[in-house]
């Protein structure tokens, strides 16, 4: 390794031909289809180099082309998003989006998904998809202040799926509980349609002075561009084309040497490294080695900055000998920074990760040709025009057609499942039994949601709240999705997940203020699952123009197929919101016995998707919940009118299970279970009053002497409501009736199903196979 | 039936980054130890079993091992089987 | 009132205790790094939270051989308030200042909620503000949390009245599940003999404002002013 | 100045609880595997170390464990040393 700054090579860049290094295969056509390029997309690589690329060119391209890095079959339909505001300060394009949140401070946040490499390795899957977006926040100058994930499993009668959850949960866990990031939220969602191919999507968010933003740009020529972190190893190489690929029979063996392995500490001891190394002003630039590595940080920070990148691959500080220039600019090891230092200040970098106890190397430097150019031992092995390279991948619009499976499953007549009548107590108990429903106590008590003293509202209420420590404001977050919704309508889905984040949001007092999204789908070059994405986005982006919740950026996951079968369309909302007053968050949970319930929003007789019909029946069918786009605003401006009043002693979102679910949650959620009495006039099938999942709709509880002004402000805001009952004494009844049906019980039988389910189900974990 | 000692060990596959064995390496430089290499950590397990004879404890230990004791995907695992007889001494 | 508070690599509850210290006055708080050599005159000593050195090998296990802890253990030698929660507890039983060891908790899972510990002794520097038998409301997050000593310690400590710290049911009552990780004899938290260094797995600091839902962790805050008080008078 | 390959096995003190071992056992007894004893997860620290003498190797790697591989409240550690040679074969 030499330590001096190479130096930018004489040749005219546009006439530099590397030569084919020693060893390298020969770019054959099945050489260019093991790396995901389509013949058409190796044309146009010829095209852009005016010659045949080497085979580290060709690595490059690659990884730079694939969906993760190239979004080619959803660029085009990503820019119909929504991404303009005045509190925008940067929107998608950069490693994380950041919105003004007054006071000269501002907020990172963003999502990121890393479904592949938890299918292969739960644990270190999920734990370096958190180290990823950690680090994505903090390249740009922002602490991390908390972390929610969003999961998807197959049903957990298998062990495989149970050992799937299990890792994943650890693996999260693990990760930020070290970084001592704390978890606020997140969701986790089970279903036969995510076997053999779960999702892991994990949001973080920073805050920072709106002056300490700094953008992940390679400016400056002669600027030296270096090496932070930890070593290169072989961990992960092509990662990226691997994400975009159909798992298979076989990808646990095929994919064995493409796990990568989280260092949590070295993560912890990098990000205070990288923030004293922005505020130090001896940077220009940084950004996080991601998916593909030195290639995508390199050719992006140029790409930004439209200068050039002039990098010497023995300068790359190694973990392993013998690697080879395409090894090093494809790995994916983890806890990397690549940065543009400024010229001469080589030494102070140096100094701020030494007393990080990390390393800093000078790998290369800015040039102003445009080229990414990479030397191995001064011999040029790769030379490749940035700009084509970063946005010259070609996109596609594709043909999307519904298909007939979805549209049988939704003409399905459903009113066969609509007729029982009576007690519905069993159905009831059972539906608080399935994991979709029950406490998702055993993941959150795995994660650490306390550290940094400033969580406001933990994991468990409709969203999380963490305060501004110094002021009285606070910030929440939430994220949401319900992909069996989107499976049968993916545009209604899409829209109702928007409207369930903002939901969520006004229900914890918090203004819902913009949108980050992670879109898991399968295969696009299939038409129906091209449709379903087409949908989804339509769908996110008329519910986010409505509500003037920008999306700032976002993360697309492609290809989640297993022998040939996707995944539900899964458009995951990450959205956070702000709140004035941190003393206005409101929770889920009655608190007082005696208050009034009131439900605002209108209960139809809606089934289709619902989890009643696929645990009672093992069917999803039917119309998803229709979304009443302007009625959902309404309904958001008057739950937060009533949480600034200071109306509330709790709100809380109905969704999954329905009313029945949502009011149990309400009830046993809190210190103390609380008994329930509602009365509801309604004469549609009870099955659907209980259970049904119409959209729109929100539990709310107050001191009986605010019940007037509670239905004011909802008649005000032209919000349906009513009261339906009252809160019962501790241990109490726990009773809903309609003319037509009934669930009678005691608040402990339903603490016990709603805290037990997950625990008796993971119980088994240990007792059987792993793997 | 006899009784057999089983020994697996079970180590990060070569390659993988091994955080643990870094952490090591660093504090026993900084503790003054020269001429340290590198450091790798795994697992070891010991437990007893029942068999007819040591062909069928070893089968059956290494199908414990591809199953259960070991991560196919992370780890690689070296096992060792031995009649028991009470304390083995070694060091 | 100077308080140290040390930061080791991978620390991640220093600046919670600093800021719990702040806010709740008559403190003033001070980082030291863990190569630092001197505590350069300060008047108590916290070990914070974390994961120093990734509690790769055990925890705290390579965080006790810091340059700083040199430093620390004089000041605990001479008499000197030392506060060691959860990975703070973890290095000072590494480091031979407290007896015992704490293992991977029973369950095997990472532990994050909160718990109930009942104030077992007031002859500390850290609980005379409480009331004996005080039952707090306190979160903790551990992985490492199982407190184990071989018998003749425990009988020691309980002989000595060294136990600060037990988990408890809401009510108070040593029931199986008030414990969270399977500690011997239900421990939270101990004293070393001279009954100034007090180590213990709940987090105090982050139960010392309203907003985050509970403020029974100020009572040992307040203590240890006191006591401060009392010494420098 | 030689190479030696250090093996150290780090394990519960007997008598110490083992959870990690109890998990590992109650999970062999339901994959259906009869016959298994009590089993206890340790841990194997793999270095190298340079030193003048196989004596002084195992001398310096005695001082490790006692100072930092292993604590003695609960674990007891045995020690390998060997002249490096490439890579060992064992199984
Ligand atoms: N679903 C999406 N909606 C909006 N923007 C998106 C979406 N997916 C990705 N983006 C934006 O595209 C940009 C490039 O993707 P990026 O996620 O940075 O790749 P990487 O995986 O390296 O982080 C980012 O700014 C990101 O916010
Ligand atoms: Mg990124």
């Amino acid at each position: 390794m030499s330590d001096s700054t190479p130096t930018t090579s004489t040749v005219d860049p546009e006439t530099v031909i590397p030569a084919p290094r020693p060893g390298d295969p020969e770019i054959t056509p099945e050489v260019v289809e093991a790396h995901g390029l389509s013949p058409e997309e190796y044309e146009r690589v010829v095209g852009v180099m005016g010659r045949t690329p080497t085979f580290t060119e060709l690595g490059v391209f690659s990884a730079m082309w694939s969906e993760h890095c190239g979004y080619k079959n959803s660029k085009r339909l990503l820019s119909l998003l929504p991404t303009e505001a005045p509190w925008v300060i940067q929107g998608p394009g950069e490693n994380a989006g950041v919105i003004d949140v007054g006071d000269g401070m501002a907020l990172a946040f963003k999502i990121e998904s890393h479904n592949h490499p938890s299918a292969v390795e739960p644990y270190q899957g999920a734990a370096t998809g958190v180290g990823g977006i950690l680090r994505d926040i903090f390249t740009m100058g922002a602490r991390p202040i908390a972390v929610l994930d969003s999961l998807r499993f197959g049903d957990l009668d298998s062990g495989r799926n149970r050992y799937l959850f299990a890792g994943v949960v650890k693996g999260v866990g693990d990760y930020g509980n070290c970084v001592g990031i704390p978890n606020i939220g997140g969701e986790v969602f089970f279903d036969r349609a995510y076997d053999g191919n779960p999702l892991v999507n994990a949001m973080a968010l920073g805050l920072m002075k709106r002056e300490e933003l700094i953008k992940g740009e390679a400016s400056g020529t002669g600027n030296p561009i270096m090496a932070v972190g930890a070593r290169t190893g072989r961990d992960g190489i092509h990662g990226a084309t691997f994400a975009s690929e159909e798992l298979s029979e076989d990808s646990d063996e095929a994919s064995r040497p493409q796990v990568q392995v989280g260092d949590p500490f070295t993560e912890k001891l990098l990000l205070e490294a990288s923030l004293e190394l922005i505020r130090s002003g001896h940077i220009v630039g940084i950004q996080d080695m991601g998916a593909a590595g030195v290639t995508s940080s390199a050719s992006e920070m140029a790409g930004r900055a439209g200068s050039g990148v002039e990098l010497e691959m023995a300068d790359v500080p190694v973990r392993e000998e013998g690697m080879t220039p395409y090894e090093i600019l494809l790995s994916e090891s983890q806890e990397r920074m690549l940065v543009a230092a400024r010229k001469g200040r080589e030494e102070d970098v140096r100094k701020i990760l030494a007393k990080w106890e990390l390393e800093a190397e000078v790998i290369g430097e800015v040039t102003d040709d445009g080229y990414f150019r990479i030397l191995e031992d001064g011999v040029v092995v790769a030379n490749i025009p940035a700009l084509p390279l970063t946005d010259g991948c070609p996109t596609y619009e594709r043909e999307g057609i519904e298909g007939d499976d979805v549209k049988e499953a939704r003409a399905r007549d459903l009113t066969e499942f609509l007729a029982p009548e009576g007690d519905l107590t069993d159905p009831f108990l059972r539906l608080l039994g399935s994991p979709n429903i029950a406490s998702k106590r055993w993941i959150y008590d795995q994660f650490d949601t306390t550290v940094r003293t400033s969580t406001v509202v933990r994991p468990g209420s409709d969203a999380g709240v963490v305060r501004l420590r110094g002021s009285r404001k606070a910030i929440a977050a939430t994220t949401d999705c319900n992909g069996r919704y989107c499976w049968l309508n993916p545009r209604e889905g899409a829209k109702a997940a928007v409207a369930e984040a903002a939901r969520n949001l006004v229900c914890t007092g918090a203004l819902p203020t913009a949108v980050t999204n992670n879109l898991n789908f399968g295969n696009p070059l299939k038409p129906h699952i091209y449709f379903q994405l087409r949908e989804a986005v339509l769908g996110m982006a008329e519910a986010c123009s409505l509500f003037e919740t920008p999306v700032t950026g976002g993360n697309v996951s492609l290809f989640n197929e297993t022998d040939g079968v996707a995944i539900y369309p899964t458009p995951v909302i990450g959205m956070v919101g702000l709140l004035d007053d941190v003393d206005q968050a409101t929770r889920a949970f009655f608190t007082h016995e005696g208050d009034a319930i009131l439900v605002l929003g209108e209960t139809r007789e809606e089934i289709g998707g619902s989890e009643y019909l696929y645990r009672e029946h093992d069917l999803v069918a039917g119309e998803a919940p229709l979304v009443d786009l302007l009625a959902e605003r309404r309904l958001q401006h008057a739950v937060l009118g009533m949480a600034q009043k200071g109306l509330l002693r709790s709100a809380h979102d109905c969704a999954e299970g329905g009313l029945a679910a949502a009011l149990a949650e309400s009830a046993v959620g809190g210190e103390k279970a609380l008994g329930v009495k509602v009365e509801l006039t309604s004469r549609l099938a009870p099955v659907a009053v209980f259970f049904g999942e119409s959209t729109g709709r929100v539990v709310l509880s107050c001191a009986p002497d605010d019940e007037s002004r509670v239905l004011d402000t909802a008649r005000h805001h032209g919000v349906p409501a009513a009261r339906i009952g009252t809160v019962g004494n501790e241990g109490g009844a726990f009773a809903i009736r309609t003319p037509l049906g009934s669930i009678e019980t005691s608040v402990n039988e339903v603490r016990t199903r709603y805290f037990g389910a997950l625990p008796a189900l993971m119980e088994r974990t240990r007792s059987e196979e792993p793997v | 039936m006899s009784r057999f000692d089983i020994e697996v060990r079970v180590k990060p596959r070569p390659g993988l980054l091994d955080p643990q064995g870094k952490a090591i390496h660093h504090a026993l430089e900084s503790l003054g130890y020269p001429g340290v290499g590198e450091v790798r950590v795994g697992k070891v397990i010991d437990l007893t079993l029942e068999a007819d004879s040591e062909a069928e404890a070893r089968e059956r230990a290494d199908e414990m091992c591809r199953k259960l004791l070991s991560n196919p995907v992370t780890e690689d695992y070296q096992l060792r089987v031995r009649a028991s007889a009470g304390k083995e001494a070694e060091g | 009132m100077k308080v140290a508070v040390i930061t080791f690599p991978g620390s991640n509850c220093d600046y919670d205790c600093y800021h719990a210290l702040k806010t709740l006055g008559g403190f003033e708080p001070e980082f030291r790094w863990h190569g630092d050599r001197e505590l350069k005159g300060v008047d108590a000593v916290f070990l914070p939270g974390g994961f120093s050195y990734g509690d790769y090998l055990r925890s705290g296990a390579i965080a006790r051989f810091s340059p700083i802890m040199e430093a620390v253990r004089d000041f605990a030698r001479s008499g000197g308030p030392v506060v060691g929660i959860c990975n703070g507890f973890q290095v000072l039983c590494e480091a031979g200042l407290l007896p015992g060891a704490l293992l991977a908790n029973e369950s095997l899972l990472f532990r994050s909620y909160d718990i109930h510990i009942r104030v077992e002794t007031l002859r500390t520097p850290f609980t005379s503000a409480y009331e004996r038998h005080q039952v707090l409301r306190i979160p903790i997050a551990h992985g490492d949390g199982n407190y184990h000593a071989d018998d003749e310690v425990l009988a020691e400590l309980e002989g000595e009245d060294r136990i600060v710290f037990r988990y408890v049911s809401p009510a108070g009552d040593l029931t199986p599940e008030a414990n969270p990780n399977g500690s011997a004899h239900h421990i939270a938290g101990i004293v070393n003999e001279s009954r100034n260094v007090l180590g213990m797995m709940p987090h105090p600091e982050r139960a010392v404002e309203p907003v985050l839902g509970s403020t029974d962790g100020a009572g040992l805050f307040a203590s240890l002013r006191a006591h401060l008080e009392g010494a420098l008078a």
